[in-house]
């Protein structure tokens, strides 16, 4: 399956979709769950037949679009986005399973989800910026319509408002970022090759960077979630439908890490030097700020949502880090956050359909009454806290042995954010929810059935099998980490004095 | 004496902000109109002023086509202005203003 | 990159061909194959599970005993070859499995310990619903506990050694409907967690310094250059020492332990006895390399002076081991007394190895395996006897009821407290205090002697209260032997208690961490009389001061007399000398606070002023901005004229 | 002299005097034929407008009106409006007193901005402004039994009066000063004419006649008020054409005429554009009636418009080419609509709206892809025109404080106008209260319309190139030589941004 024809499936479904008059549910459901199946199919065959080791683009398509004012529509995979473009089509897929009984306008959801699933597909996907920053508007716009409509509880409309003017505010000031490099760089075109070629040969100005690169880092930093941008994230997928908060925190909210990975770092390189420890800071915002916020959430969705910001916080380290252990790093825990902020979603969603309330204090004792909702619930959480076995042990892992050099304070603090703080509210929510005596009206439905637990069960697995084998990713990603990062490799063993020095 | 280009453009200069503050000042649409037709005129003195000293003539053309431009805008202008009236039976500026904010 | 395929591809390939040593991958994935099996095949029936369970572990077992044969009693090092984890730059992590002396008798306990257990489990745990999930959650936990035992390189520890937090968190919580139990099981886990974190830094710190986590490169560049560390020797070795803290409990880490006992009796047999809590004693003899490197603190710490890392991990182990000795003589529940001796006696073990003495600490830990689980599942016997009743003061006048858990508890009790020549106990406590006298720490010997008295004391009066004596209670007076399943574990398990000593473990331990080593003449039974007659002497000696005054106070006891004796100081061992209560009143709100204040200011201050506020004065300027529409004309007029002259201003300045 | 210079312009008078005779003969029951007549008549010169029947480059009336690319872009353009306009009055005629007369004035609207698109000299500007304007007058105060249409009516005809009564004294001293009015001979001194006050108070007066047009800050008072009183068809022809023409003029007098002293300006206009855009977007926050939201964001968008003249580049005139084009594509779907509900339910509040989702599917799209696109989402046209801009606008980014700050500004135009474009649509598919659901029947040549321009939103949202070379092509036929070069002295752009 050719990239351009993954990207286009999701497209293709949602016309399809259009096309089918609108009483007909089942067929929608049937077209939008076929249409994403074919997608993660793709997706898989993609990346297994990507070749680890190298450095370059595989797979790559072009074509001229505008020529006059110098854009192409140019698609390919390195090890940088290979693995997000897995995980986006794993996610996409669980996301539609999960919205099987949306009953208020189904035809609309799923032409949106598919939209959605598109626009993720086409941002990861796109080599030439413009396309990447064209697709990740595509996708957002479905996620707010989404929230406004399907969403629940009382604030939504304040939450949907919130998320839309942040989200919009962030892109387009990134896009500001984006057009000055296309102007600054000289080269007439925001084709990463291209730009990449002409960049070595030619670097920006340190003026310019120092132009660009705070641009960058506020704008795409907001869709991610940057402390202190941040504080749509955990009252927006409080208030998204499960599907929307998967794919969103799964996979939208990547795209703005995919593009500082891709741009800020190897083209802003004195820039990034220069912002290195400031971005740690607010890194350590998202760690530490975040987690203790999680600390004191009493509402499900809410403590994932400000838990999931305070995986973000490893991820900008790793940033800030630079090198190529870190960045493999950042990589890995955007496939794996992503994985598992969909599962975890997915998973509260449905806890709070059976039992009415996202409200911790009002459950308690699930594990008893739904075992495989319950357990895979625990399962979640333990790889929020960064348990081994599950994805994001290994990149977060790897990010602290990657910013160790260079920020051993800051390793310090992520550590125990990670580690502590992290286990606390993650064990504690496991505590209250799913331990513990079984608390009054917290039933009024049963499990997964066998089929619901599919969506569960995919993204378990890939968790798990990126958990147990993370080379399979970092094998695809070092290579290609090693062209973006700044520091090249680390020569090791590095002199102990400096480390000595560093450490104190 | 014999008046030079710039006394001309004072007095016309004088009309234009004679006009300007009539279309400021007065409450009537149609004194209002007449101000603005003032200082139509006042530019016209000015192009014919130019015209003669520069001795060049499309300056004066010009006038011409103002001329023309404005009689076919006073008719159009009148007749709304009248059209008006009859709806409301007043023709002031600050009963017109049921469009706003 | 290449490189790296290439190896790979070797170890593919090479991983399973006909060595000895690979046997260990079977016994490695054997458990976890069986817990996957049960997740995900025959959950639903509990004997199938059990089954499973089982006959995988006591594979694994007869496995490690021909492993520990094959080439164990041959001592040499060895390691297949590694299948690649992660490579990136300059961090590569293989998954490769240390075999050698320590790791295949480890393989044995742990196999041997784990198999008696969960046939133990059979019965203890006979009809509960969960059984399935528990027999699951034990062998997932073996599989972590083994692979702790043969990983190759510190990384890939930390792996297993977070999954053994993780199953144990499963064990203890196994009656997660008790909020005791959940409670326990979370402190356990949270508790193992602040350990971990002192691991983590130390690993990265030794990585920086050496390049590498493998223990054997990471022996290799200490050897070639033993300053490689430089200033942070010190604190890579405390810092790696944390995670032993955690895992085995070493005060301040210690309170988990106690809690822990809310989990199955059989559970508290297999990781607080045998396995779990061993780890760390095991981890730091496995990294011993690393403290054996010339200490040294960074400048502003030279206050140090020449304290080396293992002189503190000494003092903090033998303190441990006071301190649970004291606090277990005024418990009364049957498990938190065997709880606090095994804090003890980790304790001894951690002094041991920061005598010096790892191959010391390494034999206790073995027999001391043996035995604590014995006791351990001795006293799951009896609670089952007496329908889950755990106060020995509501027992008494068993052993004539419980015939075999009485005998076997009493070789038990007798190797935990060192009965010389017979029981393995003696010679593993003597092997300490000899390290602690070799190691020159006088004072750390003298503790040890305390301890070694302490120990049969608080263990004759478990023994004697609930033992001898007239039964208290009915539960008591019907007590009735257990079946089968659960008494022939505990015989299994009393020979070793016993006969361990008689193969010449110490010498065969010594001589992993010494090549030069060669056993002593004039050997065997009475080999620490000839040899170190000091140490032996005052074993035995604090050994009969400890029976004596047991039996002085207890015999006959109905009450316990102590309180009354010691009065405020009985009171605090009784009360664990309040180290919860300052926990609880100290860290949990320290983090509660900030993350209420954190809470706080991102409701109030974050999205409240910074977006309410933004999104408010955005539409406050909009409806006062269209008020300038106001629809009258002399307004726009005049505001165009107003208009044009700034133009015309500013254009033609 | 050569006439087939003129022959649209020719074309187009013809065509509409043979609407009004055509008027006397046919029976009133069969007005709707005139419309179609009409339509088609601006249909056929469109297709010959933009296919072969475009007449080559050269100049008329000694210099005073110039065919060239920009020309011939706009005429598009234009025609293109009225066409759409045209075919949506088919199905209103019953409604339109005068039938005939509407359509004839639009044709004679058209007339002028096809006469804006081509002058060359300020005398003819003013004429083809003023025929454009006084037209408006009229179909302003069309409906003459609603007093609003009258109202706004007047307060058009005072203020455009006012404007062009600066405008003339304006060029009364370009004339006085240059001695000349016509553009060419203008650029050619304009390195001595730029010393004078006297031209250069009268430049400023003059483009304050055309920011009037445009409706830019402080000029834009009356574009709320007309927009909201004129009859709905008015208005769309109003925020297209005569807009379209005010940035035709514009662009030639700026860049044509006297680009060194535009480029000396930029950082007015810039500022202009800002303030402009910021003023629409907030303004419109708060607004219920449709027809005056759109007139809010119509000034926001010409103050987008202005951030791209104020970059004085190749990229920035091509940026504005581009936007306009697909903005009245944008602006004619929506205001299709906005004709068919408002004409029905005598309101254009935005209740009327609500639940158009149910009532007419197609319009309920039209109105969406227009509201959408004019929010600058993609793939609609607005969003790669926007895109265009902001990148002009960024190219001076990096050596001047005021563009990125205007860029800033720009970005948080976007964001604010978001919020009151989702209104629009969420009142349209998810109503507070429920509406009634009768569904609209919508008639063929109003259909004809909408697909006709929401086919081109999408059409130069997803395929841009064309559109793009064409405005290349035409902002390159402006002289943007000297221009660039005047704004290299100026602002210094990298040269690279400019091809």
């Amino acid at each position: 399956m050719s990239l351009s024809q993954l990207l286009l499936t999701p497209f293709a479904g949602a016309l399809l979709v259009l096309l089918v008059p609108g009483n007909y549910r089942v067929v929608h459901r049937f077209i939008a769950l076929v249409t994403t199946a074919i997608t993660a199919l793709g997706a898989v065959s993609v990346f297994a037949a990507f070749q680890p080791g190298i450095a370059g683009m595989q797979f790559e398509e072009q074509a001229a679009w505008v020529p006059a004012a110098g854009f192409g529509f140019h698609l390919g995979v390195d090890g940088v986005n290979i693995g997000l473009v897995l995980m986006a089509s794993l996610v996409a897929f669980a996301a539609t399973c999960v919205s099987w009984d949306i009953e208020k306008q189904p035809k609309l959801f799923y032409i949106l989800l598919l939209v959605m699933t598109g626009g993720a597909l086409g941002a990861f996907l796109s080599l030439d910026l413009f396309f990447l920053y064209f697709f990740n508007e595509l996708a957002l716009v479905p996620t707010f319509i989404m929230m406004g409509v399907w969403g629940r509880g009382e604030n939504r409309n304040y939450a949907t408002f919130q998320i839309t003017l942040y989200l919009t505010l962030g892109a387009l000031i990134g896009l500001s970022g984006l057009a000055l490099l296309y102007s600054q760089s000289g080269a007439n075109t925001l084709d990463w090759v291209t730009l990449k070629a002409w960049l070595a040969e030619k670097p920006l100005s340190g003026h310019s960077q120092n132009l660009i690169l705070p641009l960058l880092l506020v704008g795409f930093g907001t869709l991610v979630g940057l402390f202190p941008f941040h504080s749509w994230a955990a009252p927006g997928y409080a208030a998204a439908p499960s599907a929307t908060a998967m794919m969103h925190a799964g996979v939208l909210k990547k795209v703005g890490l995919y593009v500082l990975l891709r741009v800020a770092l190897p083209f802003c390189p004195a820039a990034m030097n220069h912002w290195a420890t400031p971005l740690a800071v607010l890194a350590m915002g998202n760690v530490l700020y975040c987690g203790w916020v999680a600390l004191r959430q009493r509402d499900l969705f809410l403590l994932l949502g400000n838990s999931s910001l305070a995986h973000m916080g490893f991820c900008f380290l790793g940033l800030a880090a630079a090198n190529v252990i870190g960045v493999t790093g950042v990589v890995l825990i955007m496939v794996a956050h992503g994985l598992l902020a969909a599962l975890s979603f997915g998973l509260a969603g449905h806890l709070t359909k059976v039992t009415g309330t996202s409200d911790i204090d009002k459950l308690g004792g699930l594990l008893k009454t739904l075992p495989f909702v319950g357990g895979a619930l625990v399962m979640a959480f333990l790889a929020g806290c960064g348990v081994p076995g599950f994805a994001n042990f290994p990149g977060e892992l790897t990010v602290l042995f990657g910013a160790w050099k260079s920020f051993p304070i800051f390793v310090i603090l992520a550590a125990w954010g990670g580690l502590l703080i992290g286990g606390v509210y993650m064990l504690r929510a496991i505590r209250d929810l799913l331990h513990g005596p079984l608390r009054d009206g917290s039933i009024q439905g049963g499990d997964a059935g066998p089929w619901r637990r599919v969506p569960f069960l995919v993204l378990l697995a890939a968790l798990l099998y990126f958990g147990i084998n993370p080379g399979s990713l970092s094998d695809r990603i070092a290579p290609s980490a090693e062209r973006i990062a700044l520091v090249k490799s680390i020569s090791a063993p590095a002199t102990v004095a400096a480390t000595a020095h560093a450490a104190h | 004496m014999i008046p030079g280009l710039h006394h001309y453009l004072i007095v016309s200069g004088l009309l234009f902000s004679l006009g300007l503050f009539g279309v400021l000042a007065r409450r009537s649409l149609l004194v209002i109109y007449m101000s603005l037709e003032l200082m139509l005129n006042a530019a016209n003195l000015a192009l014919v002023a130019f015209s003669r000293f520069n001795n060049n003539l499309n300056g004066q053309v010009m006038v011409f086509f103002i001329i023309t431009v404005a009689a076919a805008e006073v008719a159009v202008g009148l007749a709304l202005i009248v059209a008006l009236y009859r709806k409301r039976q007043s023709a002031h500026v600050e009963d017109l203003t049921r469009l706003k904010y | 990159m290449d490189a790296h395929a290439a190896q790979h591809a070797v170890a593919a390939s090479s991983a399973f061909s006909s060595r000895p040593e690979d046997l260990a991958w079977f016994i490695l994935l054997l458990p976890l194959i069986a817990a996957a099996g049960i997740a995900f095949g025959v959950r639903r029936s509990p004997f199938l599970s059990s089954t499973l369970s089982i006959s995988a572990t006591v594979t694994a077992f007869i496995l490690s005993v021909a492993l520990f044969l094959a080439f164990g009693l041959g001592g040499y090092a060895s390691s297949p070859s590694p299948f690649s984890w992660i490579h990136v730059g300059s961090l590569n992590v293989d998954l490769g499995l240390a075999v050698d002396r320590l790791s295949v008798l480890m393989l044995v306990i742990v196999t041997g310990v784990s198999a008696l257990v969960q046939i133990y489990s059979t019965a203890y745990l006979h009809g509960d619903p969960g059984l399935s999930r528990y027999f699951g959650s034990i062998s997932l936990f073996t599989f972590s506990m083994l692979g702790i035992v043969l990983a190759d390189n510190l990384v890939m520890m930390f792996v297993f050694w977070e999954l053994v937090g993780v199953s144990s968190y499963l064990l203890i919580g196994f009656w997660f409907e008790k909020p005791s139990a959940a409670d326990a099981a979370k402190k356990a886990f949270l508790t193992n967690r602040l350990g971990d974190f002192g691991f983590l830094l130390g690993i990265l710190v030794v990585w920086s310094a050496t390049g590498s986590v493998s223990f054997t490169e990471i022996g290799n560049a200490l050897g070639g250059n033993p300053t490689a560390l430089g200033g942070l020797a010190s604190i890579a070795g405390l810092l790696i020492f944390c995670g032993a803290m955690g895992k085995s409990a070493q005060f301040p880490l210690h309170v988990w332990l106690p809690d822990a006992m809310e989990g199955p009796t059989p559970v508290s047999a297999l990781i607080h006895a045998a396995t779990m809590v061993a780890a760390g004693v095991y981890m730091l003899c496995r990294s011993y390399v690393l403290f054996q490197a010339p200490g040294a603190w960074p400048a502003h710490l030279w206050f140090l002076g020449d304290i080396t890392a293992l002189d503190i991990i000494a003092i903090i182990g033998g303190f441990t081991a006071l301190l649970a000795a004291l606090i277990a003589f005024q418990q009364d529940d049957i498990k938190r007394i065997l709880a606090y001796s095994t804090l003890s006696q980790l304790g001894y073990m951690v002094m041991a190895v920061g005598c010096g003495g790892p191959d010391a600490a390494m034999y206790h830990l073995t027999t001391h395996a043996g035995f604590k689980a014995l006791l351990f599942l001795g006293a799951g016997a009896v609670i089952h006897a007496c329908h889950h009743e755990q106060d020995i003061w509501k027992m008494g006048g068993l052993w004539h009821r419980l015939p075999v858990t009485f005998r076997t508890f009493a070789i038990g009790t007798a190797a935990l407290a060192g009965v010389p020549i017979l029981t393995s106990g003696f010679y593993s406590k003597d092997a300490i205090l000899v390290a602690a006298l070799d190691g020159g720490h006088p004072v750390l010997f003298g503790l040890g002697v305390l301890v070694a008295a302490f120990t049969p004391f608080y263990m004759l009066r478990l023994v004697i209260v609930a033992f001898f004596g007239k039964p208290r209670t009915d539960a008591a007076r019907h007590a009735h032997e257990a079946p089968m399943a659960m008494t022939w574990p505990l015989i299994a398990l009393a020979i070793p208690s016993i006969a361990v000593a008689w193969f010449g473990l110490g010498d065969f331990l010594s001589a992993h961490f010494n090549p030069h080593f060669h056993a002593h003449e004039g050997g065997g039974l009475f080999g620490p009389f000839n040899h170190a007659p000091l140490a032996a002497v005052f074993g035995t000696g604090s050994l009969i001061f400890g029976v004596t005054a047991a039996f002085g106070i207890y015999w006959g006891a109905t009450t316990d007399p102590l309180p009354e004796r010691l009065g405020l100081l009985s009171r605090a061992m009784r009360n664990r000398f309040y180290f919860d209560e300052v926990y609880e009143a100290i860290f949990v709100p320290m983090h509660d606070m900030v993350g209420r204040l954190a809470a706080a200011v991102d409701r109030w201050v974050v999205s409240g002023l910074g977006i309410r506020g933004a999104h408010g004065s955005v539409e406050l300027a909009g409806r006062a901005l269209r008020l300038l529409q106001t629809g009258n004309l002399q307004t726009y007029t005049f505001l165009f004229a107003a208009g044009v002259a700034v133009v015309v201003f500013v254009a033609t300045k | 002299m050569n006439y087939s210079l003129l022959s649209l312009e020719i074309l187009v008078t013809l065509l509409g005097v043979t609407v009004l005779l055509a008027d006397l003969w046919i029976p009133a029951s069969a007005r709707k034929l005139l419309g179609y007549a009409a339509a088609t008549g601006a249909g056929v010169l469109l297709t010959y407008a933009i296919g072969s029947g475009a007449p080559a480059d050269g100049t008329a009336f000694g210099g005073m009106f110039v065919v060239d690319a920009l020309s011939n872009y706009f005429k598009g353009f234009f025609l293109l409006a009225a066409l759409v306009v045209l075919l949506l009055t088919v199905d209103l005629s019953d409604t339109i007193k005068g039938y005939a007369e509407y359509c004839a004035l639009i044709l004679f609207a058209t007339v002028g901005m096809l006469f804006a698109a081509s002058a060359n000299d300020f005398v003819l500007m003013f004429v083809a402004l003023e025929l454009i304007t006084v037209t408006f007058f009229v179909l302003v105060s069309y409906d003459r039994t609603r007093s609003g249409s009258l109202e706004a009516g007047v307060k058009y005809l005072i203020m455009g009066a006012l404007a062009s009564a600066f405008m003339v004294f304006g060029i009364a001293l370009i004339f006085g000063s240059a001695g000349t009015t016509n553009f060419y001979e203008i650029a050619a001194h304009q390195a001595e004419l730029g010393k004078s006050p006297v031209f250069l108070i009268g430049l400023a007066l003059t483009l304050v006649g055309l920011g009037f047009k445009v409706a830019a800050v402080p000029f834009q008072m009356w574009a709320p008020d007309v927009y909201q009183g004129a009859p709905p068809l008015t208005t769309a022809f109003l925020a297209t054409g005569s807009k379209a023409a005010g940035f035709a003029l514009l662009m030639r007098v700026a860049f044509s005429a006297v680009p060194e002293i535009t480029a000396h300006w930029s950082r007015l206009i810039l500022v202009i554009g800002v303030l402009t855009l910021l003023y629409g977007s907030l303004c419109a926050i708060p607004q219920r009636s449709v027809k005056r939201l759109m007139g809010y964001s119509s000034i926001a968008n010409a103050g987008y418009l202005l951030l791209g003249m104020a970059a004085v580049s190749l990229s920035g005139s091509t940026a504005v080419l581009t936007y306009l084009g697909g903005y009245i594509f944008t602006v004619l779907a929506g205001f299709a609509v906005i004709a068919v509900i408002s004409s029905r339910a005598g309101s254009d509040d935005v209740s009327v709206f609500a639940g158009l989702g149910q009532r007419s599917p197609i319009l309920a799209t039209g109105l969406t892809v227009s509201v959408v696109s004019l929010a600058g989402i993609p793939p609609m046209a607005g969003f790669f025109g926007k895109f265009l801009l902001l990148k002009a606008v960024a190219n001076h980014a990096g050596t001047e404080r005021f563009f990125l700050v205007a860029l800033l500004a720009a970005c948080v135009g976007v964001v604010i106008s978001l919020y009151y474009y989702f209104n629009v649509i969420r009142s349209m598919f998810w109503p507070k209260s429920v509406p009634d659901l009768t569904p609209i029947a919508v008639g063929g040549a109003t259909r004809l319309a909408l697909v006709l321009s929401i086919v081109g939103v999408f059409y130069i949202g997803i395929l841009p190139n064309s559109l793009v070379t064409g405005a290349r092509q035409a902002a390159a036929g402006l002289a943007p030589q000297s221009a660039v070069a005047g704004h290299a002295a100026a602002a210094s752009a990298p040269a690279a941004a400019h091809h």
